[in-house]
């Protein structure tokens, strides 16, 4: 089968990387997004606009939003199963924190979202039989959303079940049929606060287990709203996996660190740095390093998607950024230590060493001393007889 | 393992003895001749007795926490290249002041590091051989004044010369010392002076010094304040210095005699590098002050004499004195200082003045040279680089008594005269015998017509004598 | 068996900020203090000789002299005290008052001092980077410097370089990412720990009981070393 | 709870006046891109909402483009609000939802906005459309 979208400049800016099944198409009926769209009595110019958000969503320059709208006119809605395990509903929180309609309901709209345990209004059995349903009559197709970890098959299954099924056989039951994984959070994308140390629960990824599926991480505690419905908006419009960094999440997202772009850069490359969090340093905006701000090594888009809407984000209300996106946050040291602090007492090892240290040089430096002063005692006086005998 | 480490056997693991990976980490004693037999052409034991052993024995004997600290500091800059006048005149980087040191280094890691000691543990780790110390032998008498200047410079502390000293006693005790200076320590210990003088000749100088000035050399005072001592040197090559003291003492009034016991200053054992040499000579000063009772000992117009036995004597014999030791720029200066020296007239040629190292940046005395100056030269100035940080003449530390360093003595000497070159200088002042001699027959060898003149001689020059001295007549009756 | 072999650069820099760092510290501390301890305990033998100055004042007085270096030295040597003191003073300045290291020894030891705003740390790195170049390539063409030197003065230039290097790296984001960058320099900075004890780099700590010692002798006999 | 207007929360600090210095830059790259546009004619759109702005900069870089004779709204999936800044050909569009809330707030440098063109097909359809009025009358 032919791509059903032709080459589009967005498929020189996307990835080589490609669904192993059939893009995301179904045969028959299904109406392309475009039909959807106008059918809701959406204007053209009510297209373009959708595709300028769409492309600010996928954090795509808006030169790409005529080829967006190209792709979102033939693209056809994905059916989507979306499991929740040991997380605690903030991914899933943030997904719907709109106060109203926008243009990611949108998109949520346009997805087939066939099982959401939190959101959807059936429970028990019947739920997971809407579950194997959609698994069903979407075989190959269909995008797989995890978010929180899950004990590992090694694990205490108990820790974590649903409808007595643990999430370990529930995630490798329905992963068979997807498309792709979409691990949704730091817990699902890495293990986030299960997998804190001691772990408990021996929790583990998603991308520890998922081995022959495409895996895309959306990582954050929790994740932009804007970013998990971008990622989904790509496979939407593009059919396609998005470029990822070595942690497995899309470029386009965590592409650069919170420091690279964060409007305090300015203060750190000054050296000029909040001191606590109410001093004069604080109240003037200024670099939040010495507060522990994780900035320079978190890759996430907050310092330009913002939260709440574009209301703000961590770093502009005066807290230090987490790292939540991650992995081993949690275990990285203290939230409000600076960044070169290293976890741990390191200060005792030195002390500890350094006594043990003294004590091992006085017993070697005795020893050194002792050969001393034995040659001492051994010593040879030089006479001028023996000195003689030499010429 | 620490008495086997420490008993005399046991410390051939770091004596040359090549020590194969394979074999235990410790070498039986019973192990060692044949391991020598092979591993070491050179004898075990030289005539008098030296041998390697006893050469690190004794380089064991000299290690304290300075020498543990300076090693652990050198990072191999280069810089004491630059103060030493054997490298600067020759180029050559073997000449560079740590590097003489190096079998020292190489036995102070090995023994006296945990991690020298657990390198060597694993037969990781160079050792100090027999020829490692023939091989140095020249490098540590030859190229070395132990002028300290090098200890100057040292970014990071190094006191080189202070360990160039103690390296010496290895290479006495291993039988790795020089001829010149051998010969001299045995004259030394043998006759009382280093160059075989007896009192005989100092007698007859005496004579002709009583003769020349009409006053009296005193001998054998008991109860005097100052011990005069005199060097050899002195005695065959300058007898102004004995005429002049005679002079300036009967003009101050200053009570003082010679000790017919004990006339020699010079310190042999000092420059070979031997404390139990150095102990004997400096014992026989002690017990001539101690017999006349005097209250200071007058160290001559020589160098080393002063060190030996101002600093080093007092822990040659294990004690303080109980009289002080003074140079005799000091006393007088002290003099000077007091109104006791009654100058007339000045010298009116341009003067430039050499300290000796030993003198200046070994021992302090720096100003005093030059406010004497100031009392009888009108034309005084001095080289660029003095005092603390003056150029030596290249024949101290014992390389004048070294035959075999005469090339590189006169190569040292080059710095020296470009130093006197920049000042273009009459005559040059001095105020030792060492140093007067190397810069006269330098300067004569490198044909610049610059006469050299001891400091004490000019100063009774320019004595304003009372006419009969009353001390001098006294004394005759 | 489950969590992914392979590490990751996050892996990295909590394993060079966590363990390996407890490590380093631990390693530096005990040779170091080995190294001082035996060579305070060889001790010095009594000096009877009647003193002309004070040794301690002496000693005390070198330990900040040696900083000046006399003028004929400098003549003789100006590449060695310009560029030696430019890159020791950079890296003590880069070393302590960059403000991230501050931060670290405020957490490790409880002790905090102004710092340096960052783009003046910057410059003076990229001295002290220029000046170890400047450095090595002294120490290869020098006859003296090269006669004398032994591997584990290139080992120890290599270890002192490396650090500022990654450092400068890190700071300027030209590594990616980020974790891998600092992880790397931290890891550099521990090699130069560990070494540290076992080479040389002690002068940075017995330098100084070097001085005192050599501006002792030397003051006893009313000299200034 | 009706609104999270009515959550009595008052804002202390002058925080607008802040200037973290991105406006600048911004308006540097608006230069080009209408030099851009003058030399060959190519429009350019800036997504601000990509912008690393802090509290303030946005103010400040609107305070720069200041305003123009012109402003549109255009009515389409919520409304669409476009404003001429004083440049000529710099253009402010910002995307508004259902709710009157920002979805994205873009600077076009272009002869006319995008969104104020007739889209593709929409001529064809007014054609027909015109064709269909004519035929009933």
């Amino acid at each position: 089968m032919a791509s059903p979208h032709p080459e589009s400049p967005a498929g020189r800016l996307a990835p080589p990387l490609r669904l192993q099944s059939k893009p995301l198409r179904q045969p028959q009926p299904e109406p392309s997004l475009g039909e959807i769209l106008r059918r809701n009595g959406v204007s053209r110019r009510g297209f373009l606009k959708f595709c300028a958000a769409t492309a600010t969503l996928m954090a795509l320059p808006p030169s790409m939003v005529p080829a967006i709208a190209a792709a979102l006119e033939t693209a056809r809605r994905p059916s989507v199963i979306w499991l929740s395990f040991q997380e605690c509903t903030g991914c899933t929180e943030s997904l719907t924190r709109s106060v109203s309609p926008t243009v990611e309901n949108l998109i949520l709209d346009t997805i087939s979202l066939d099982y959401h345990h939190t959101l959807q209004a059936a429970a028990g059995e019947a739920a997971e039989h809407a579950r194997e349903e959609a698994m069903n009559a979407n075989q190959g197709q269909y995008i797989l959303v995890v978010d929180g970890s899950l004990p590992g098959p090694d694990a205490n299954p108990g820790y974590s079940t649903i409808a007595g099924i643990s999430n370990y056989e529930m995630l490798m039951d329905t992963v068979k049929g997807a498309a792709a994984v979409v691990a949704v959070g730091t817990c699902a994308a890495f293990g986030g606060l299960p997998k804190a140390d001691p772990n408990p629960s021996g929790a583990v990824a998603v991308q520890d287990l998922v081995k022959d599926k495409p895996v895309i991480n959306v990582s954050g505690c929790p994740p932009l709203p804007m970013v998990i419905t971008g990622v989904l908006a790509q496979f939407l419009t593009f059919g396609k996996l998005p470029e990822l960094d070595e942690y497995r999440r899309p470029l386009a997202f965590f592409g650069q660190a919170i420091h690279d772009r964060c409007y305090r850069r300015p203060f750190y490359d000054k050296g000029l740095f909040a001191e606590s969090f109410d001093d004069k340093g604080a109240k003037a905006g200024w670099c939040l390093y010495r507060l522990g701000c994780k900035g320079p090594m978190a890759y996430n888009a907050c310092a330009t998607m913002k939260w709440n809407s574009g209301a703000s984000w961590p770093i502009e209300s005066g807290a230090p950024c987490l790292g939540c996106s991650e992995p081993n946050f949690w275990d990285a040291g203290g939230f409000y230590d600076a960044l070169s602090v290293p976890p741990g007492r390191p200060g005792e090892a030195l002390l500890t060493a350094g006594a043990l240290g003294a004590a091992l040089g006085a017993a070697a430096g005795a020893l050194g001393r002792r050969k001393v002063k034995t040659a001492g005692l051994a010593h040879q006086a030089v006479t001028a007889d023996q000195l003689e005998q030499q010429l | 393992m620490t008495d086997a480490v420490l008993s005399p056997g046991a410390d051939s693991v770091a004596t040359g003895d090549t020590v194969p990976p394979a074999a235990p980490r410790v070498a039986r004693p019973a192990d060692q001749p044949a391991a020598r037999r092979t591993a070491q052409p050179a004898p075990a034991t030289r005539a008098g007795n030296f041998s390697l052993q006893r050469g690190l024995q004794a380089l064991r004997e000299e290690m304290d926490a300075p020498v543990a600290a300076f090693f652990s500091s050198c990072v191999h800059c280069g810089l004491c290249a630059t103060a030493c006048p054997f490298f600067v005149e020759t180029g050559d980087p073997k000449y560079t002041p740590i590097y003489k040191l190096e079998p020292m280094r190489i036995l102070w890691e090995r023994e006296l590091t945990l991690w020298g000691r657990l390198k060597a543990a694993v037969g990781l780790g160079k050792q100090v051989t027999d020829e490692m110390l023939a091989e140095w032998e020249p490098l540590l008498y030859d190229s070395c004044t132990m002028c300290g200047r090098c200890s100057m410079v040292c970014p990071v502390g190094n006191d080189i010369q202070y360990m160039i000293r103690k390296a010496r006693e290895g290479q006495v005790a291993s039988g790795h010392a020089p001829e010149g200076l051998i010969a001299a320590s045995v004259r030394a210990v043998r006759t009382g002076s280093p160059m075989g003088l007896k009192w005989k000749t100092l007698d007859v100088q005496i004579k002709h010094v009583e003769t020349a000035t009409g006053l009296t050399v005193p001998i054998d005072q008991q109860g005097a304040d100052y011990l005069v001592l005199l060097s050899s040197m002195e005695i065959i090559n300058f007898p102004e210095y004995l005429e002049a003291i005679t002079k300036i003492f009967a003009h101050a009034g200053v009570s003082w005699t010679l000790s017919e016991q004990c006339f020699e200053a010079t310190n042999a054992g000092v420059q070979i590098g031997s404390k139990d040499i150095a102990a004997t000579l400096v014992q026989r000063v002690v017990d001539a002050a101690e017999r006349l009772d005097v209250k200071h000992v007058i160290s001559p117009e020589c160098g080393h004499a002063y060190t030996a036995i101002r600093w080093e004597g007092p822990n040659a014999i294990k004690r303080a004195y109980p009289f002080q030791v003074f140079h005799i720029i000091e006393v007088l200066d002290q003099l000077r200082a007091e109104g006791r020296i009654k100058t007339q007239g000045k010298e009116t040629d341009r003067l430039s003045m050499h300290d000796p190292c030993n003198l200046a940046r070994k021992s302090g005395v720096i100003q005093q040279q030059r406010d004497l100056m100031d009392l009888i030269a009108d034309d005084f100035v001095d080289l660029k680089e003095h005092g603390r940080l003056q150029w030596c003449c290249g024949a101290g530390g014992g390389v004048s008594s070294n035959e075999r360093a005469a090339a590189l003595k006169m190569a040292a000497f080059k710095r020296k005269k470009a130093q006197i070159e920049a000042v273009e200088p009459d005559r040059m002042v001095t105020m030792c015998a060492t140093c007067r001699t190397q810069l006269e027959e330098g300067l004569e060898e490198l044909t610049m017509d610059i006469p050299v003149v001891g400091l004490t001689e000019l100063i009774a020059d320019h004595l304003v004598m009372p006419e009969p001295p009353p001390a001098a007549e006294e004394a005759r009756s | 068996m489950i969590a992914s072999l392979e590490m990751t650069s996050m892996d990295f820099l909590m394993w060079t900020k966590g363990p390996l760092f407890q490590l380093a510290l631990t390693v530096f501390a005990l040779g170091m203090l080995v190294r001082l301890m035996e060579i305070f305990m060889l001790g010095r033998e009594h000096n009877y000789a009647l003193p002309r100055g004070s040794a301690v004042a002496g000693g005390l007085r070198t330990l900040y002299r040696r900083f000046y270096t006399d003028a004929g030295t400098f003549k003789s040597a100006p590449f060695d005290v310009v560029v030696g003191t430019l890159w020791h003073i950079g890296f003590i300045v880069a070393l302590l008052l960059f403000i991230p290291h501050v931060e670290l020894i405020k957490a490790t030891f409880g002790i905090a001092w102004p710092a340096l705003p960052n783009p003046v740390v910057d410059a003076i790195t990229v001295i002290t980077l220029l000046g170890l170049l400047a450095a090595l390539v002294h120490r290869l063409l020098h006859p003296v410097k090269r006669f004398l030197s032994t591997h584990e003065d290139y080992v120890i230039w290599a270890v002192t370089f490396l650090p500022v290097l990654t450092g400068y790296l890190a700071y300027h984001r030209i590594i990616n990412p980020y974790p891998l960058a600092l992880g790397l320099h931290i890891l550099t900075a521990e090699i130069f720990l560990v070494v540290l004890p076992f080479t040389k780099l002690t002068h940075i700590f017995t330098a100084w009981v070097a001085r005192y010692y050599n501006g002792a002798t030397f003051g006893r006999k009313g000299v200034q070393s | 709870m009706t609104s999270l207007g009515d959550i009595p929360v008052t804002v202390i600090g002058p925080a607008t006046t802040l200037n973290f210095g991105n406006a600048l830059p911004v308006l540097s790259e608006v230069r080009q891109a209408l030099a851009r546009l003058m030399e060959t004619g190519e429009p350019a759109q800036i997504d601000l909402g990509a912008m690393p702005f802090g509290p303030g900069d946005e103010e400040r870089l609107m305070q720069l483009l200041g305003s123009g004779e012109v402003t549109a709204t255009v009515d389409a999936l919520g409304s669409t609000r476009i404003r001429e800044t004083a440049f000529g050909g710099v253009w402010i569009v910002e995307y508004l939802n259902a709710d009157e809330q920002r979805v994205g707030l873009h600077l076009e440098i272009d002869e006319v906005p995008r969104m104020l063109r007739p889209q593709p097909g929409d001529l064809a359809d007014a054609l027909a459309a015109i064709d269909a009025r004519l035929a009933e009358a």
